[in-house]
């Protein structure tokens, strides 16, 4: 029974590791290559760690999973080393750990600025934000300045609005402003690897560049209500020509449905 | 124990206590002087640190306890310094812009109604500062 | 043993106590009892079963997870709540269900069996005081955990049955802050904030109440690197909740101040965390100037130390159940405390990680993200010391052990991922997906849970005399070892595939679809588990009746609660104890000279023995 | 609380009382929660992009907030005299300082009370303060209906007119406006109606004043408006009168209120309860902090005052036995000074 029960600490991580190793053929890994430039650089970064961590994992099971064998097997009568420790191990394992966390942590500096720090941003996407997007219960509702004029903080006569559907030109970088109307929400595109929780108060610019024209799910990662699942939008990139067609056919189209009406949903909106 | 501590040590109380009413004093002194704003704040939060270790050393005996204070004041202290300072680059100054309708939207409400106030009273218009109407 | 009388002892203040020796009615013994042994079994019969509703509660998760709207079992059809919608659950439901399922967890299991439970009940008896410093506060202290699953309960009913607290256990504002941000954040959300406060009060009582009876009333001869550290454990456990738990207190009275309108029909309310100018479901704009990113710092201030506060304690109880079953001194005990005691201290300044994506300014998120890798460090070197205490042991297979080695290879694998949590970029991506709730559940369950279910069968005979079933324990172990490693593994791999958390239908996003196989295999595996808790329940129960006879010392084990009687009386010792030894001194040349493999910290030392050298370094 | 008896040599731990360690660790919890307070006020400030500091609109009296700091440092130094006292053995001397240590306590509760008392009165409690022109507006507006609901609620008090909801306001304008010398409606009694003849020109007058600003707000600023019941709104409806409302200024609004109070006929009424409502911003936060961080420090020195309470209990029985008790109280009592010794400059002077 012993020998049973140390080698069911030996086959568990086995186990887990071919679930693991199996995964991505079973399509139970990211749901799509990275599609954006900080996408590639935050997947490299995964699989860094990913290397290190599986590395440590086996290296922990095999030592846990050999210490029970050991023990499992250990003759009748025969006595438990007697020890209280040894300063040389201890050493090497605070060591290496810490060499390879400080390791680890350095690396991802760099990736984190270029994701956050505004003056990293590209300066062509800072310069013109494409769009603001406020989230609210349970919409995302972009708003697009207004054809030939700069993104302003507050409404301007003249912006175009769309619900849940955000456009942006695909092969460059875009900034939009996130913003919330009511509780806190979270813009997350799985497949662009961007995330960022919109904070009632705050306008909080992010920036991506999509690399493949083609539509991409936006849903919201932090719980903001009973409908919280369904927050379900779309970001579509595509060609520079066809993006700015779409702006004019949504001026033209919101134009046409006269005045008043614009009006009315403008106030309603508020 | 704490009946033993007494015969060895001779607080004046009435000296702590009046250097404490002397602070106080001082305080709205400062208050009362107008100073440059920065100028008071350092100079308050002073007198009411030198205040705090008054009541704390003597009133509280701390002077003549044993390490054990050192101990337990430590961490309390890192950390009530610690929190504000790490509040402070996300609450006391934010990153990204902060919207609010009382500066933000309402910003042209609030400058007519500022230069309305300065045009009507004699008070300089102070922020948001209205005279009664009563 | 000469020079040392009983009357010596810190335990001449025996007397000292009002219940000292006057006749106790059933109520003063065991429902107001002021005898940390009671006490401490209040709470883990309490937690128990608090644990059984907790698993409720995440069995419905789970069941809808798999079978999305479909028909839930007993909520839909036995009560009746859902009954003109078929059994189908509202998704207001499932949000309450999660929030409850991890309030209840954390609040009412984890953090009152660790340290309630266990810490109540080993404290003094491990440090051979016979009783804690302030035996009414320690009561006071149970008897406030009533008052809070209480306040917990009525929140479930308190917006209408359909309709219980469901802003998640963080409670983020304004979700939490406004009533009409949701149907759960109405008068269930202050219900549960008042539950929140209490239980804090609960913990914060019993924490000085922890503290003063480690400092002070020791044995002789039990210097602080002679503790045992479940000791240790407790202590650090008890310094974090002191220190971080008021803090949680004071932004809980910020939040129900804000929502005081909600409370009391009065439009006075503060607006801590509530901006101007929010429009929420079409109520007038907010006025304000708040901010809502404070409540998320003040509340990570301590639920992160907190993260600590319920794993430290099963920490130092593995350390030494896994000692006591190897029939070795733990591998490097000093090590072990100055980590566990890097951990809290780091467990103070890495609570921005909670945060990294919620718009905190980056030059915050490098530095948290540093302490945050340091963390890992500590909790690296505790592992390795544990696989050096099973390291060439004489070890003993029982339940005990097994759970205890479950706890070691499962913490492993919830350190581990916290890794990727730890590193900004990579936690964009993670943030709020289920490789989050896959972690936690790693960390929580898969290291915690298994510390407790271990720890109470190895001081079952200690509490009532006789021991638990090992067989039942066995199975027991197995069936929840691998029901929660077939619920919480695949998890990672549903965060990776991104699948964010608290969605009651995650499969209504086109690029999750494909996922529903999975996650029915998660609910089967979970049921499994959860059914596989009553063999717990009932061996507990009948073993209190049937269980084996226990002597005072049944494990061979060194430390000196294994000198009482078994259960110990009240004062806990015949014989006033004296500390002469480390707790782990399994297997040395001392206890050899004495003919066996562990020698009791208040064995004098043998006769003819000659101590070569104190071996605590 | 106990403490050991144990020769130094055997006694593990620090040479203190349990219960002096335990209030002391505490205390340390206690300044976390403060921490929590002040540090959560210090970031807030900083983070506004405004703050009120004039005393014209926080009510802050710098000269009370002195005056009780004294009171709680004269206060703590009579406790330390107490506890030395009892050290040795006088305990009626003890109990003197400390009779006067709770007098002064009760005298900083009461001028803690008329400094509440006067923000209340000006409605300087946080959620009520209008921190824009247009709050200030429909704040005078809403100061205005209690106002006039007041008034026609005292005319239907024992009648059968019950004017809870304004389309009930309504309903007695018209009522009014029906029988000017007529008699009174069924259930009301003589002398209310007699009254209410006299005063009902007034009434009127003011109801139609308040309705305008009212229709005025409606129109002109209705995102400040708070939701109103459908009732409500179909009242406000039928009383309209033209089609298009000029824009209404701050100071206009200021003006009529000026004007309705000067008003001899219905003056009176409006003076008392309503207050000209200048646009504080960031009023409402700071309003919060200051009742927050002041009201907990009241708390806990009500507690305070309850430890002293159990001493002076046992009055001519009081005894050594005590000494660690009121030692203990006395650490407490400093430490409520010590954060009232930071909040007095925080909060009334920075």
């Amino acid at each position: 029974m012993k020998k049973f029960w140390a080698l069911f600490f030996i086959f568990w991580p086995i186990v887990a590791l071919y679930v693991c190793l199996v995964a991505p053929s079973r399509n139970w890994w990211f749901p799509s290559a990275p599609m954006s430039s900080l996408g590639h650089q935050i997947d490299g970064l995964f699989y860094l760690i990913l290397i290190i961590v599986t590395v440590t994992f086996v290296g922990t099971q095999v030592g846990l999973g050999y210490a029970l064998w050991k023990g499992a097997t250990k003759k009748p009568g025969e006595k438990a080393m007697f020890s209280h420790g040894s300063h040389k191990l201890e050493i090497m394992w605070t060591i290496v750990p810490s060499f390879v966390l400080v390791f680890i942590s350095l690396t991802q500096l760099e990736v984190l600025a270029n994701i956050r720090v505004l003056a990293r941003f590209p300066d062509e996407a800072r310069k013109t934000p494409v769009a603001e997007v406020t989230a609210r219960q349970f919409e995302w509702r972009i708003r697009y300045p207004k054809p030939g004029t700069q993104l302003a903080t507050e409404p301007q006569e003249g912006d175009l609005y769309f619900v849940n559907e955000l456009h942006v030109p695909v092969s460059q970088p875009v900034m939009v402003h996130l913003r919330t109307q009511d509780v806190q929400h979270a813009f997350f595109a799985p497949k662009l690897r961007v995330k960022q929780d919109a904070v009632p108060g705050l306008v909080i610019p992010i920036w991506f560049e999509i690399e493949k024209a083609g539509e991409y799910e936006l849903v919201c990662a932090e719980l903001c209500g009973w409908g919280h699942y369904k927050m379900k939008a779309r970001i579509i990139a595509e060609s520079e020509e066809s993006y700015l067609k779409y702006l004019s056919a949504l001026e033209s189209d919101q134009n046409e449905d006269g005045v008043a009406e614009q009006a009315e949903s403008a106030s309603a909106e508020e | 124990m704490s009946h033993d501590d007494h015969a060895t040590h001779h607080v004046n109380y009435l000296a702590i206590f009046f250097v404490l009413c002397g602070c106080t004093a001082l305080s709205v002194v400062f208050d009362v002087l107008h100073m440059p704003k920065p100028v008071t704040i350092v100079l308050v939060l002073a007198v009411a640190c030198a205040k705090a270790m008054c009541v704390m050393m003597y009133f509280m005996h701390l002077k003549f306890e044993g390490n054990w204070k050192y101990v337990l004041l430590a961490p309390t202290t890192i950390l009530s310094i610690g929190l504000p300072l790490a509040l402070f680059p996300d609450i006391g100054r934010s990153y990204y812009i902060s919207v609010a309708p009382q500066t933000g939207v309402w910003a042209p409400e609030i400058s007519d109604f500022e230069s309305h106030e300065a045009s009507h009273a004699e008070v300089p218009a102070a922020e948001a500062e209205a005279a009664p109407a009563e | 043993m000469a020079t040392v009388t009983p009357s010596l002892g810190a335990h001449g203040h025996a007397d000292d106590h009002a219940h000292g020796h006057h006749e106790q009615t059933f109520i003063s013994k065991y429902v107001f009892s002021i005898d940390h042994k009671v006490i401490g079994i209040q709470f883990l019969v309490t937690t128990l079963l608090m644990l059984m509703v907790g698993g409720a509660l995440a069995l419905a998760v789970r069941w809808q997870l798999a079978f999305p709207w479909g028909s839930m079992p007993i909520v839909g059809k036995l009560f009746g709540l859902f009954q003109t919608e078929g059994g189908q659950i509202s998704p207001e439901f499932y949000t309450m269900l999660f929030t409850m399922h991890a309030s209840v967890m954390i609040f009412l299991v984890i953090i009152p069996v660790l340290a309630g439970a266990f810490g109540n009940f080993l404290i003094p008896l491990q440090i051979g005081a016979d009783d804690m410093a302030f035996p009414v506060l320690n009561m006071l202290s149970y008897w406030f955990m009533w008052p809070a699953i209480a306040c917990f309960g009525i929140s479930f009913v308190a917006s209408g049955a359909t309709a219980g607290p469901g802003n998640g256990w963080t409670s983020y504002p304004l979700l939490s802050d406004l009533a009409d941000a949701a149907p759960s954040s109405g008068a269930a959300q202050t219900w549960w904030l008042f539950g929140l406060t209490l239980v804090g009060v609960s913990s914060m009582m019993g924490s000085v109440n922890y503290m003063t009876t480690i400092i002070n009333m020791r044995a002789p001869g039990m210097t602080l690197f002679r503790m045992p550290l479940t000791i240790w454990s407790m202590f650090i456990t008890a310094i974090l909740q002191a220190f971080a738990l008021p803090v949680l207190t004071a932004a809980g009275f910020m939040l129900v101040f804000d929502r005081l309108s909600s409370l009391l029909p009065t439009d006075v309310h503060s607006v801590f965390f509530i901006p101007a100018g929010i429009v929420v479901n079409n109520a007038a704009p907010t006025i304000g100037g708040g901010q809502p990113l404070l409540w998320q710092h003040l509340f990570w201030f301590y639920s992160h130390p907190a993260v600590y506060i319920m794993l430290l304690p099963a920490m130092g109880m593995v350390s030494d159940m896994l000692a006591c079953m190897c029939r070795k001194p733990v591998f490097g005990y000093k090590p072990m405390v100055y980590s566990m005691a890097a951990i809290a201290g780091l467990g103070f300044i890495v609570w921005g990680h909670h945060m990294f994506t919620s718009g905190m300014n980056p030059a915050l998120g490098m530095t948290f993200m540093t302490s945050t890798m340091m963390i890992a460090l500590p909790s690296a070197i505790k592992v390795f010391n544990w696989i050096g205490t099973i390291w060439d042991g004489n070890i003993k297979f029982n339940a005990v052990f097994l759970n205890c080695a479950a706890f070691v290879a499962l913490f492993v694998v919830g350190g581990l991922s916290g890794i990727f949590m730890a590193a900004v970029p990579v936690d964009i991506y993670f943030h709020d997906t289920y490789f989050i709730v896959a972690h936690f559940h790693y960390v929580l369950f898969g290291a915690t849970l298994f510390g407790v279910f271990a720890a109470v069968q190895f001081w079952y005979p200690k509490m009532f005399g006789r021991e638990m079933n090992d067989t039942v324990q066995k199975w027991h172990f197995a069936l929840t070892f691998i029901g929660m490693n077939g619920t919480f593994f695949p998890m990672h791999l549903l965060g990776i595939a991104g699948m964010p958390r608290r969605y009651a239908d995650p499969y209504l996003h086109g690029y999750l679809e494909h996922l529903l196989p999975m996650n029915q295999f998660m609910t089967i595996s979970a049921i499994i588990m959860g059914f596989a808790q009553f063999l717990l329940l009932g061996n507990f129960a009948l073993s209190f009746f049937f269980g084996k006879k226990a002597g005072r010392n049944p494990w061979g084990a060194n430390g000196l609660e294994w000198s009482a009687p078994s259960p110990p009386g009240h004062g806990n010792f015949d014989v006033p104890p004296v500390c002469y030894r480390g707790p782990y001194e399994y297997s040395s040349p001392e206890a050899e000279a004495m003919g066996q493999d562990f020698i009791l910290q208040t064995s004098p030392p043998p006769a003819g023995y000659k101590a070569s050298s104190n071996h605590g370094h | 609380m106990s403490h050991t008896a144990a020769p130094p040599a055997l006694k593990m731990g620090i040479p203190i009382p349990n219960s002096k360690l335990g209030l002391w660790l505490f205390l340390g919890t206690e300044i976390m929660f403060f921490t929590a307070f002040i540090g959560s006020y210090i970031v807030l400030r900083l983070g506004s992009q405004g703050w009120p500091v004039d005393p014209k609109d926080t009510h802050i009296n710098v000269l009370l907030g002195g005056v009780n700091t004294f009171v709680l440092i004269v206060s703590s130094y009579l406790v330390v005299v107490a506890h030395e006292a009892m050290a040795q053995k006088n305990f009626g001397k003890a109990r003197t300082y400390l009779t006067g240590t709770m007098i002064l306590a009760f005298l900083f509760l009461g001028i803690k009370s008329v400094e509440y008392l006067g923000k209340i009165q000006h409605d300087i409690v946080p959620g009520h303060i209008a921190e824009t022109p247009t709050q200030a507006i429909s704040k005078v507006s809403r100061e205005m209906e209690v106002v006039v609901r007041k008034r026609f609620r005292e005319y239907t008090d024992g009648g059968a007119v019950v004017t809870e909801r304004p389309n009930d306001i309504v309903n007695v304008v018209n009522l009014i406006a029906a029988i000017p010398d007529g008699k009174p409606p069924e259930g009301m009694p003589d002398y209310v109606f007699r009254e209410y003849q006299a005063t009902a020109p007034g009434d009127l007058e003011l109801f139609r004043k308040w309705m305008n600003l009212h229709q005025h707000i409606v129109a002109n600023v209705s995102l400040t408006v708070p939701a109103l019941p459908a009732e409500y709104l179909a009242a406000r409806e039928s009383l309209k009168q033209g089609d298009k409302f000029p824009e209404l200024k701050y100071e206009e609004v200021k003006d009529l209120l000026k004007e309705m109070k000067a008003n001899e006929q219905y003056g009176s009424y409006v003076s008392a309860g309503v207050f000209d409502p200048h646009p504080i911003v960031y009023g409402n936060i700071f309003a919060s902090c200051y009742f927050l961080m002041t009201g907990f420090h009241a708390i806990h020195v009500i507690v305070g005052m309850i430890l002293f309470a159990v001493v002076l209990k046992q009055g001519s029985g009081l005894d050594e036995k005590w000494t660690d008790f009121l030692e203990n109280s006395g650490l407490y009592w400093h430490f409520v000074d010590l954060v009232w010794i930071f909040l007095f400059p925080m909060l009334y002077i920075i």
